[in-house]
């Protein structure tokens, strides 16, 4: 990582698209060896429209590609091998799937069989959720496939800060790093964001609420519903503990145990399909520490469904807000 | 040509546009919700298809599928209640515009994963093999998925084992924002087929009987064990990829002539010659259509305590 | 289902491998529609062997393919859509990651969408594991994966007569069911295995062991070193509830937490990497029915690595009867 | 041919030979454990690729690739020692026979899974675009690797893009157990080239002279900046898919004429031309081989201690 303590920092205001944006121009701009490349990357500026722009200011870093994700990823692993540091995008992590092969074979082997002396600091950048009329093959949030992998990296950010910190720090982390975006985040409107500065090392969690009665861990675009659960329920005097996992890999097991051990109540609330999810796993860790329960803590997530088109019967499957209410009453009892 | 054919093509092509331009409405008015890619201009290719093959033949498309399975036979009302989200659709609302399905018109769906349609439609004519049906599989796909590693071993797979497939690539010179003629070395897609020893040939797309006649052709050899066979049908999408596309990767002027030259237009030429106004089906199509958009509004939406059966038998 | 409660059965010697193939070769025999292919599957007998002789008897049903998995499952999901049962082969569960497409995006998704009037019956083959030499892209436990995704069942049977027993339960479910073998057992020697007779549904655990002291939750090839350490444990005093779930899809939860109701401790013992492995998703089910633990519940699993190839460094890695008899002392503490 | 070309060239083919013929040796005396695929008899391709390729080109290659990293100069007792699960080995026993890797002798590994080193090697090209280097990719695969979607999509990405990569499909007609005639409609698998309007060839694989100077032709082409190439090496396995395979599926007499055309018989029969015996060459090549698995089983197996170093940075 280069001295970048003393870079400038400025105060901006940004969507959550146009911050992704500003952190990839950075990353092309600080780092010549940074790529950035995918379907509609290059001259149309991305389908949802985020690296409009970059390849003007890049030029040849940039560029589209043929819809082969295979080729896109596999040759990501061998220009990183070779000393570049590719950015490369899968519109949806639902076409991940096509070529899994390159991350979960490949690229995550690539330190571990030379001994670090040759990696592959490739940053894949994609995005996930549900959202109104998309199909079952739009709408998977899958990053518990890749968490069960180690050699790769998985962040989720949610605000256009946090959109920004981690995609720097992904560019500039010598670990292949899985950025998992959210397509309804992207064009939701304005936020202050602070560009420029040091660059974080990868990890951490956000304490996006402090409370004494019951911790919360969860990550992503629910956080949202999370958080409004958590001023219902603080009108009730319940006080959630909302720790927001930006980082997934690495998870911040001790920030939240540490949580748990002062509040005793634990509720893990995500996107994706509860069986097999990464909530298992948050739940196991806490558990596994030894740590006092006062109710046995629970997780919440889609029920183990494939997701249908309309919205009359895709919108209550994920966690409402009510449903994160409920929850947390029932374990308040 | 014929005049009742031409008319009946006609009516069919109305059809199809009208059944879009309804749902680029419905988009419009927030009704229909979601990525939803429109065929329009490219329907011919549906039309062709869906008049040179038989009730027990498989088509499969992409996304951008609509059209193909109205042309299969799908009731208007059925596919504007799917897009709409309503009990009434053809799927009950769960495949939604771009993941819809009718076996029982003989339309295995749409598929929202570019070139993964191709296998499965491979498979579909390997089961024609034990069935007896005498199946050929057509399935649909666009010139981007070219690129994509499963239609090259759909290909390989039906030409290794001379499976009744035909493979349509439908080149209408964009995938989503990028032009395909940047993204292969051969924009001639149709070449390809010589890789795998099976016959190519690159077609009108634009002309309804130019795709029944070579679409049938080639799926009756295929039906007679002859193998599978790949078609590129040149057409022209007229509009976004998805309504809402801001279209910025167009050069100027670059649909100018393929709007003198898209299905409806050449259709509209023909059959003034006859002396009939294409303009008169059409819009006998799209009350149709607008019709069974109101019926299909007037269904209740899908029942949300319905959404988690049938994961499992 | 057909009415097979009056079928003749035999008892007979067969090693793993001829168990899988007896119940192929019923399958074929028994259920028309049956295919059987995949890569060398068909003339050569299967690389491992398994399929030897079953092209002879069966001709045409059964026959080679390309190296082609993404042609081979999606074949399988169209065949299957129109009425046949393929039951097709993936020759290790690594290289279903060029494919996954076609299982989690297609086939896992053809009942739901349809509503049940068009399915893909299709079973899936494959077999995984460590083996002595084996490299990081032939060693993976990757059962997790396929435990996330709903509309697809898994199972993974260790004896032979689990081996014969869930094939033909797969076969004869409407379900598409991903059996997970091990090559490290297809040749051990002969076991007695009873063929013939009624199909079971598919679903259900085996209790390997009775004992109260502790419920051990195991499922794989890695079953034989948890009863050895039972073994080792019973002569201490400390007697192991081991419970074989060889069905992971659906799991027999209730089975789980009726044990540890009892035994108030729980161990999950698996070769899959511990993190997002789905001893989590155990685990987390057995502590959210709120049954009360004497002792925080473990996991064991191998530590979120990359598999190398020297034995030297790979023997070790997976739980060990060591290991499992350490983590169950230290749980009886 | 110059003798001393004929000199150097069976020395090298001898030598990885005799390099396999020990594995084998350590296999049966169960000091190399697992899946050990051979390359015997088809030599005359890492040999030929090796001599024409620049210390800054990027090699990839299979599971049967022991003879691709000796031929690009890793030492041999770095090479027995990976098989033999030393820490001495090439990758510390990381790798093993069958994902073996030695980027420091500009060979960037086996790879264990059909296909995947096709779009690996097509990103070492594209690096080059930008570093410098004037690096071309070299990817080498089988038969069976062309039916993976995987090289497809690596092809077509060269090919449009223009990288330097030549793509070596090894035809040696077994795909493990499999003939690739049947897997394939047309057997003449470098006609594919044409797909990706990418020039294409087959040549004779077992001479290190031909593949030398074909592969080096368009290795210089590609770097000169016209794109990538397609070349089918015809060869012979002579031994089994894995060590340990009892070959059923070979037909009777099979391998009688590829005994007598494999590359170390050829160089043998050229070689006494000019008065010099191949077997002399081959035992001094065995002997250096023999020398080399001592010395890597008299040091220490590799630290189980170690093996959870070097998941992350
Ligand atoms: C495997 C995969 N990669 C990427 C996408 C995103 N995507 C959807 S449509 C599309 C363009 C397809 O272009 P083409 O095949 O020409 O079909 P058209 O949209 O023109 O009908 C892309 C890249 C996808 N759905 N699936
Ligand atoms: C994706 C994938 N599918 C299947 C395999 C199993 N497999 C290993 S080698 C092989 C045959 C490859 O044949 P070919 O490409 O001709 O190479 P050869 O072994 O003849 O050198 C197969 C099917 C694999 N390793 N990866
Ligand atoms: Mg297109
Ligand atoms: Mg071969």
């Amino acid at each position: 990582m280069p001295d970048l303590l003393e870079a400038t920092t400025e105060t901006t205001s940004l969507s959550y698209a146009e911050a992704v944006n500003a952190a990839l121009g950075r990353a092309l701009d600080e780092i010549p060896e940074t790529l950035l490349y995918g379907e509609d990357v290059g001259t149309p500026g991305g389908v949802f429209g985020v690296t409009r722009g970059l390849k003007r200011r890049f030029g040849d870093r940039v560029f589209d590609t043929p819809i082969s994700e295979s080729a896109i990823l596999g040759s990501a692993v061998g220009a990183a091998m070779m000393g570049r540091r590719p950015i490369v995008e899968i519109m949806w992590i639902d076409f991940s799937l096509v070529a899994l092969d390159q991350i979960v074979n490949q690229l995550a082997n690539v330190r571990y069989i030379n001994r670090g002396t040759v990696t592959a600091p490739v940053v894949i950048r994609t995005q996930q959720g549900m959202a109104p009329g998309a199909c079952a093959q739009h709408s998977q949030s899958l990053e518990a496939l890749f968490l069960h992998i180690p050699g790769v990296r998985v962040c989720m950010p949610r605000t256009a800060q946090d959109a920004y910190d981690v995609l720097v720090s992904a560019a500039y982390s010598d670990d292949p790093v899985l950025v998992i975006e959210n397509r309804s985040l992207y064009h939701l409107g304005k936020q202050e964001v602070v560009v420029g500065g040091p660059v974080s090392p990868i990890g951490g969690s956000k304490v996006r609420r402090e409370g004494d009665d019951m911790t919360v861990v969860t990550w992503g675009s629910i956080t949202e519903r999370v958080l409004d659960a958590a001023d219902i329920l603080g009108a009730e005097g319940i006080e959630l503990n909302v720790i927001e996992a930006l980082w997934l890999n690495p998870f911040d097991t001790q920030g939240v145990i540490d949580s748990v051990a002062r509040t005793e109540r634990l509720l893990v609330v995500h996107e994706a399909n509860l069986t097999g999810g990464f909530g298992a796993e948050v739940l196991s860790r806490v558990v596994e520490s030894g740590v006092r329960f006062e109710a046995p803590p629970k997780r919440l997530g889609v029920e183990d469904l494939r997701i249908p088109a309309a919205p009359s019967l895709a919108g209550n499957l994920a966690p409402s807000i009510e449903s994160i209410v409920r929850a947390a009453r029932t374990l308040m009892r | 040509m014929d005049v009742d054919q031409l008319i009946a093509d006609a009516r069919q092509v109305a059809r199809l546009r009208a059944m879009e331009e309804t749902i680029k409405e419905l988009w419009v008015a927030k009704e229909v919700v979601g990525s939803t890619h429109l065929d329009i201009g490219q329907e011919a290719v549906p039309v062709g298809i869906a008049s040179a093959i038989r009730r027990e033949d498989a088509l499969f498309a992409t996304y951008r599928g609509h059209g193909y399975a109205l042309a299969r036979g799908v009731p208007p009302e059925a596919m504007m209640g799917e897009l709409l989200g309503r009990a009434s659709g053809i799927n009950g609302g769960r495949g939604g515009s771009a993941y819809l399905t009718a076996p029982e018109y003989g339309f295995y769906g749409e598929n929202s994963i570019v070139g993964a349609g191709a296998p499965i439609a491979t498979g579909a004519a390997l089961a024609g093999r034990y069935d007896g049906s005498g199946r050929v599989a057509v399935t649909v796909f666009g010139d981007g998925a070219m690129n994509q590693g499963s239609v090259h071993e759909a290909m390989n797979f039906a030409s290794a084992m001379k499976l009744p497939v035909i493979f349509v690539c439908v080149n209408n010179g964009w995938s989503e924002l990028t032009p395909i003629n940047e993204m292969v070395a051969d924009p001639e897609l149709f070449h390809r087929a010589a890789a795998y020893a099976m016959h190519g040939e690159r077609i009108d797309g634009n002309d309804p009987a130019v795709v029944r006649d070579r679409v049938g052709d080639l799926v009756e050899r295929a039906r007679a064990g002859e193998g599978p066979a790949l078609v590129e049908a040149m057409t022209a999408r007229l509009v976004g990829h998805y309504i809402g596309d801001a279209e910025v990767y167009r050069r100027p002027g670059e649909l100018d002539r393929a709007n003198q030259d898209e299905p409806l237009v050449r259709l509209g030429r023909k059959l003034a010659e006859h002396g009939v106004e294409v303009d008169v089906i059409y819009q006998e199509a799209l009350a149709e259509m607008r019709a069974a958009a109101d019926a299909a509004l007037a269904n209740p939406k899908a029942n949300a305590a319905t959404a988690k059966e049938h994961v499992y038998a």
